[in-house]
């Protein structure tokens, strides 16, 4: 049985790595995927990385983890550190240009992109998390952009859509670029 | 001289703790075998001590007396 | 209405022995309930365990005889699915302050109204005659053979420090009192709780040498007051204050989210 | 209608609304707590009742309370706060009084290992209180499973005046999946009486086995007891209506094994190894049997969706038909197994056990249905 | 010496003195209150201190904590309040804190029948805790083997650092028999550290399964935690080291099983019926069983003195020897003939079973009997 | 002895967020700890469960880490099967006043030699944020979304309801007054609890909009006042009371019955 | 097996049935015979009827209940009625001169003595329990008159012990007038 | 001029919550990136508040100063 994708999102407490994972399951899921979202916690039940992996295929899922990992955003060096190794041959990676995959596997597709500079731009940090989904989205193409606007607009707080909303596009657009440049 | 009130004690009911004995302020009661009777039922003044000191709802004072 | 008639007559003569001052104080509370015009169909009586939580079962009302000290949760649940009702506690004290000690004094805090009658005998009747949270300090009892090391709880300052809004002591001597403060504590808008100073002779009387029942109710006659005599236990009502019920909070959170008021 | 992305934990909120709960008492237990937190949002917007209580032995004693008022109640937490719901429970099962437990188990024992998940309370949810009572508990295993049975849990209580445990792992209480909220099951309530309420006798059941227990305030007064109690809810020392009492509580529980147990078996006919597991080691068994399928290989599998009372007829049937290897994933240290070893010879059992907090992956169960095969 | 008429519950009170206890803490509950009773006379008497507590879980804390200050300690108490102690329980068994705790059974379900026997909490003293770890249940059918098994249950305790439940019914806790006041096995007592504080991990058990844990106050300051936690005490998240915990308390005592469980096997050799039982069924077993060997009936009896773990090698055994028919009766629905038949087929168990507070007769026992000779 | 001798070093940091009280609080226990000249062999610490209780692993002492609502019978074990160690209790107001309420009530009114430092942050900080038992009324938490229906304990009132010989107060804002009255409060002869108000900015700060831990300790000194000002929540001791304490009752007990002066 | 007596003693609460059966129990035992005491508690703690059972052999014992009894002393009508029925046919039955027994079976061998006529004389009418036991003894001769008297000593308060111990005499003689007459 | 006190932050346990700059009566502290750091040496009168108020135990302030 094939899954179209497993994807991992990590960060640090804080960063929405779990929301932007939920977000991108649910814009899969009104896609027409079926769709399973995880998160793991530490032993704590509060603080420490985070880490967020969503199931995303066109057949039944059963198993509700990361079996085979084929797509990853990292949002800080510990995290790539800490689940690098988990993304298989061929994956996709997406990180910030400030962090450091070279000791990952060679066959990996690694995309670095100003995520922490160009949320920074727009005068918010936090909103690195939705802008990643951005540029994830347009390198994989996996879910139909609308979708993944109107899951931005069901999950964050009401006052900050706009905001969001102007993330995703930014993200989108660095992702195109990327994309069009790794051809 | 009949009083104007009339004392009935539930034998069931009664354990003969003797609490309504002890408040009594007539001595209208007397604590029979193993049971509270009425012994001198002409004195009783209403005053219901009785019947509210009574842990086991067998005493009950109503006016009216004999010739209910 | 007649007090005697909210009795459940097939079940009498009660369980209690001889001169057992828990029949006193039921009486007392059906003598104030009757007085008010609740129909019984909409009054609930919850007890926990022990000879005073067998108090239910004499009664005539929606009665519920529950787990050891755990009466107040219970009629905490029954009091907010159906608010109408008007629920009344009757418990031990060593179901209320012992085991239930938790629930009694989160009640009071949420001033959620309920009417909860202590029945304090000063000892597990029940089990026997082990000591309670409330025998007083070196009295004897069947786990305290050599005296009670231990303090008791001035139940009405525990209630108090809780954040009881209704707090009144009474006894069995004073049934005309006792009746009182129960009617007080029963149209109180919020929590209310009444201790009642009642007679074990069977257990606390005996252990301790008080003799008969009627000895032990002249015990309470030198050593209870309603008027605060020096070196006696005062005997009155401690606390009465006005606080929004937390069932009328509650209600009227629902009205609010209802119309509409308040978002998140 | 169309699928939500929700979890686990919301969908057991959304299932009980569904199924017409409308009173919440909690103590917020990881990984237990969104269920709170979702009812304390929810509840007071359809009129519903919510509270925090003390402990949650309050918030048991409180919805027990609730639901003698009439109102179908819930409270839900995880193993240590079971643990102290367990003398309740057992009043709710003595009483009759229907109540919906949810427990979303974590790592024991003791404090263990809070955020993560186990199936270590497999036993304790039949066993742990004292006194001998049935009751009935259901596992699903996936977040749609959790919102019908949610409703199924209710039903059940409702029908057979019966505590129900809802009983679920970590995993399964925070994955999000799209659900469908609509109810599969029709919504069952209770049945009043009928009777004039001089007459009325809550515990007389007539030829049935089910009370009919009138809602306090419904002008039928009566005495409810923990105590062993006859016909009219009294306590009674008699030998035989404390015999029957027992008897009945037993009954109508195992005569309605039927009802009750529900299951989902696939691949039976030929099968010459059975995966059989409930909660998030069913995901795994459901990936590898398909694929086991796949490969031509004669793999069935077994879903338990209700655990209480075991479906020990199920698997005495099975195994007479197929005479098949069992392999029994779990995250305990072979609770499940144990149970199963009661209809299937202990040698056809192969146990997978995995008690660190950790998933038995289909990797693993792969190796082990390699070594069975 | 001379026996001493003495009731069953004096009888633990004397064994458990002999065997050194010197802490009760406890809430009376009937049938077990004459334990905590005697208990307040005797242990001030002895430098022991009695504490009664506000309600059963602050009794079990409060032993937990008496023996990590070194003292050997015991609790005891009745269904009710042993269902509130169990998430505590799961407390000791975890941080491996050895205490005794003694249930009185009376009739259940909920407060049920206090004053009556019952065996309705034979599944819950093994599973009614949260969280999976094996705990060891000790069952006296004599005021004898009152005295004795409390003994043993502060040994086993000591030995294994872990929880022992003494179980027994409230005929064995309230009948008086003639008793001597013996010990008929060496008093044991838990191993100190011997390293030096600054090298001492209180989880290290180097080749043995069992830790070695200084009393609070002696000198070696360290950790205890009921999460899931490391050798040095401290918590862990770490995934093979939670396994091995979990495993290493299972192992204590499995590993330890033919230590552990104590039994009387009579007359098995040429066995055709075997009775098999504990508590005060296993006295009306004891005099059918002669009755019937000396009308020549090839009747056997087992009578188990642990109840857990679960004897299972001698059942299987037996049977693959015997092929006998085994008798089971029990105050309660059937949880030992349950238990038994996961190594004794179902259909060779005849169930004899009573929940209406009285026992069960040698007169109806022999009905049984007749009917499977 | 320098008072972070006292830590566990190889366990820093802490667990706890930034900005978190809780360190404040156990900063200052530390700090009064260190004057007295307790052996460290002899200090035993035991908490429950809760960010706050997480306190116990970080001290160089004899530590227990229990269940939830129950470190205080623990320690009531370990004080009286030795009672030379000296034994404190570092807890929440979950812990000690929800789950806990019945324990704390009962030690108070024993009046057991125990140290019980309550760090109330007004919040259940380890499962994300629901309200407790001293939470303010209407104020927010994850299940209050509404605002706080309940009305909290005043843990001031209910310790001494409860008969507690030595009650204080304290903010984390006042670190040398802290300090100061948990060293009273180690000197107490007998049940002493002191209360600390701390912040927990990542639930209860961040739920209410009360700002950066900076602006939380502002809050405090606005809201706070050892000189009885009105409109602030009242710090400083609010009973120091001699009573003879539970253990001396009781050993003094074994005693008189070792010389056979008092029979049964 | 057999049983050499199986014995019920029953009263109401507080006449100390109960404690009668402990101490004739344990005279029993120093004279060398195996026994059991039990007795019942009503569905309450406390109050209501009480009985007590011994059961008496040299043999050794299991079942701990009376099973067929032959031995029954009775002291009050009520305890009679509830109890008489489980004395065998052929046994010995003592109960107050007071009572009632004509509804027993005709072979029980019935003594009436004046135990509560006796015990008001000895102006302790809560006596009658161990008074009783004295003309148990007497009547069936199970154990050495000593034992009795040392077991009499060793479970009353001590400030009731010569009391007791008359009353036991008591018991004692009339006992044995009963029994000789009998002959 | 130099200090008579030696304020020495240990950064593995500071956390940068900014408590001890806001109780520095003397401004002697300012946040760095995502830590407090010593600015103002000199400044430092030893008065102890950020110590006492430090959550993470990361402050130490000894006499002493420089030539320590
Ligand atoms: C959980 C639990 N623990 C203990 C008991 C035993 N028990 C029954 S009643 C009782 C004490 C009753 O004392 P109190 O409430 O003062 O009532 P009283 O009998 O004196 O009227 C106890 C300890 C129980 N039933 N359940
Ligand atoms: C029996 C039980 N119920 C619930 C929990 C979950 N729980 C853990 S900590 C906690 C609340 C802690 O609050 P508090 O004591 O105020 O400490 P804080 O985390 O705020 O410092 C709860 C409810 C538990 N561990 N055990
Ligand atoms: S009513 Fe008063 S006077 Fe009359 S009998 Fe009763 S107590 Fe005596
Ligand atoms: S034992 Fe005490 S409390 Fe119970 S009924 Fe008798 S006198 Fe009343
Ligand atoms: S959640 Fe709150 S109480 Fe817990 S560590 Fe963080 S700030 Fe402190
Ligand atoms: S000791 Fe005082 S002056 Fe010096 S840095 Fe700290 S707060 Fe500032």
């Amino acid at each position: 049985m094939s899954k179209d994708w497993e994807l991992i999102i990590s960060g640090s407490g804080g960063q929405g790595a779990i929301l932007a994972g939920i977000i991108f399951a649910e814009a899969a899921l009104a896609d027409g995927y079926n769709v399973i979202q995880t998160q793991s916690y530490g032993p704590e039940a509060r603080g420490g990385a985070s880490r967020s992996e969503v199931l995303i295929s066109h057949e039944e899922l059963a198993y509700p983890k990361v079996q085979d990992c084929n797509l990853m955003v990292a949002l800080t060096q510990e995290s790539l550190d800490k689940y690098g190794s988990l993304l298989g041959a061929g994956g996709i990676l997406i990180i910030d240009e400030a962090i450091d995959s070279s000791t990952l596997k060679t066959s990996i597709k690694v995309y670095k992109a100003p995520i922490f500079a160009t949320a920074e731009k727009l005068l918010k940090p936090m909103v690195a998390n939705i802008l990643v989904l951005g540029i994830l989205n347009a390198i994989s193409g996996i879910v139909n952009l609308e979708h993944l606007e109107s899951a931005v607009q069901a999950r964050v707080p009401a006052a900050t859509i706009p905001l969001n909303l102007t993330a995703l596009a930014e993200g989108s657009k660095i992702g195109k670029d990327l994309a069009s440049k790794s051809i | 001289m009949a009083s104007k009130f009339q004392v009935s004690i539930l034998p069931k009911y009664c354990k003969g703790c003797g609490i309504c004995v002890s408040v009594c302020p007539k001595q209208v009661l007397a604590l029979g075998k193993d049971k509270a009777q009425v012994e001198h039922a002409d004195q009783c003044i209403g005053c219901l001590n009785c019947e509210y000191h009574c842990p086991d709802f067998a005493l009950t004072v109503t006016e009216g007396g004999n010739d209910e | 209405m007649n007090y005697k008639d909210l009795l459940r007559k097939d079940k009498m003569p009660h369980i209690w022995c001889p001169g057992c001052g828990h029949g006193m104080v039921l009486s007392a509370f059906l003598r104030a309930l009757a007085k008010k015009d609740f129909d019984p169909d909409n009054v609930a009586v919850i007890s926990g365990i022990g000879c005073s939580s067998r108090a239910s079962g004499y009664l005539d009302f929606n009665t519920l005889h529950t787990t050891h000290g755990r009466a107040i949760p219970f009629a905490t649940g029954i009091k907010m699915a159906k608010p109408g009702l008007k629920v009344i506690v009757l418990t031990g004290d060593g179901d209320s302050t012992a085991i239930g000690g938790n629930h009694l004094i989160h009640a009071a805090r949420r001033n959620i109204e309920l009417t909860v009658i202590v029945f304090n005998n000063n000892i597990y009747g029940m089990t026997s005659g082990q000591y309670s949270p409330l025998t007083p300090h070196m009295k004897l009892a069947t786990t305290a053979p050599y005296g009670n090391i231990d303090y008791p709880f001035d139940l009405v300052n525990l209630a108090k420090g809780a954040g009881a809004t209704f707090v009144a002591r009474s006894a069995t001597v004073q049934p005309r009192h006792l009746e009182k403060v129960i009617g007080q504590g029963l149209d109180h808008n919020g929590f209310s709780l009444i201790e009642v100073i009642t007679q074990c002779p069977t257990y606390f009387g005996r252990k301790n040498k008080m003799g008969s029942p009627v000895d032990m109710l002249q015990w309470q006659r030198e050593n209870t007051s309603t008027t605060g005599k020096e070196g006696t236990i005062p005997l009155g009502i401690f606390a009465q204050e006005e606080r929004p019920e937390y069932g009328e909070n509650y209600f009227e959170l629902i009205k609010t989210l209802g119309e509409g008021k308040s978002g998140e | 209608m169309s699928k939500k992305l929700i979890q686990g934990n919301e969908a057991c909120v959304e299932g009980a609304l569904a199924a017409g709960a409308r009173f919440f008492a909690g103590y917020p237990i990881t990984p237990s707590t969104e269920i709170a937190e979702l009812m304390a949002k929810k509840l007071p917007r359809v009129g519903g009742v919510f509270m925090q209580m003390e402990d949650e032995i309050a918030s048991i004693a409180t919805i027990i309370g609730a639901s003698i008022s009439g109102a179908k109640a819930m409270t839900a937490t995880s193993g240590p706060g079971f643990s102290l719901m367990q003398e309740n429970l057992g009043f709710a099962a003595m009483t009759e009084v229907p109540i919906v437990v949810v427990n979303v188990t974590r790592g024991g024992p003791s404090t263990g290992t809070p955020t993560k998940a186990s199936q270590g309370d497999f036993m304790q949810a039949r066993w742990g209180c004292h006194g001998d009572h049935p009751i009935i508990v259901l596992a699903p295993s996936s977040v749609q499973e959790v919102y019908d049975l949610a409703i199924t849990a209710f039903n059940m209580s409702e029908k057979y005046m019966v505590p129900v445990v809802l009983l679920y792992d970590e995993v399964v209480g925070h994955l999000r999946e799209g659900v469908e909220l609509v109810a599969s099951s029709e919504v069952l309530n209770r049945e009043f009486p009928t009777v004039a309420p001089a007459n009325y006798r809550p515990y007389a059941t007539g030829d049935g086995l089910i009370p009919k227990l009138a809602p306090f305030g419904s002008g039928y007064r009566y005495h409810m007891s923990g105590l062993s109690h006859d016909e009219t809810g009294f306590p009674t020392g008699n030998p035989a209506t404390i015999e029957n009492l027992v008897m009945r509580l037993n009954d109508k529980i195992e005569n309605n094994r039927k009802d009750i147990i529900k299951y989902k078996a696939i691949d039976m006919e030929d099968a010459e190894v059975i995966l059989l597991a409930y909660g998030s080691p069913l995901r795994s068994a459901q990936q590898v049997q398909k694929q086991a399928r796949a490969r031509g290989e004669k793999v069935g599998l077994i879903q338990l969706l209700t655990l209480w009372p075991f479906p020990h007829e199920l698997l005495t049937d099975v195994y007479a038909k197929t005479k098949a290897d069992f392999i029994v994933p779990e995250l305990s240290l072979g609770q499940l197994a144990d149970e199963v070893s009661k209809s299937v010879p202990r040698d056809k059992i192969t146990r997978v056990n995995r008690n660190d907090g950790a998933l038995i992956t289909p990797a693993q169960l792969e190796q082990v249905l390699k070594g069975v095969m």
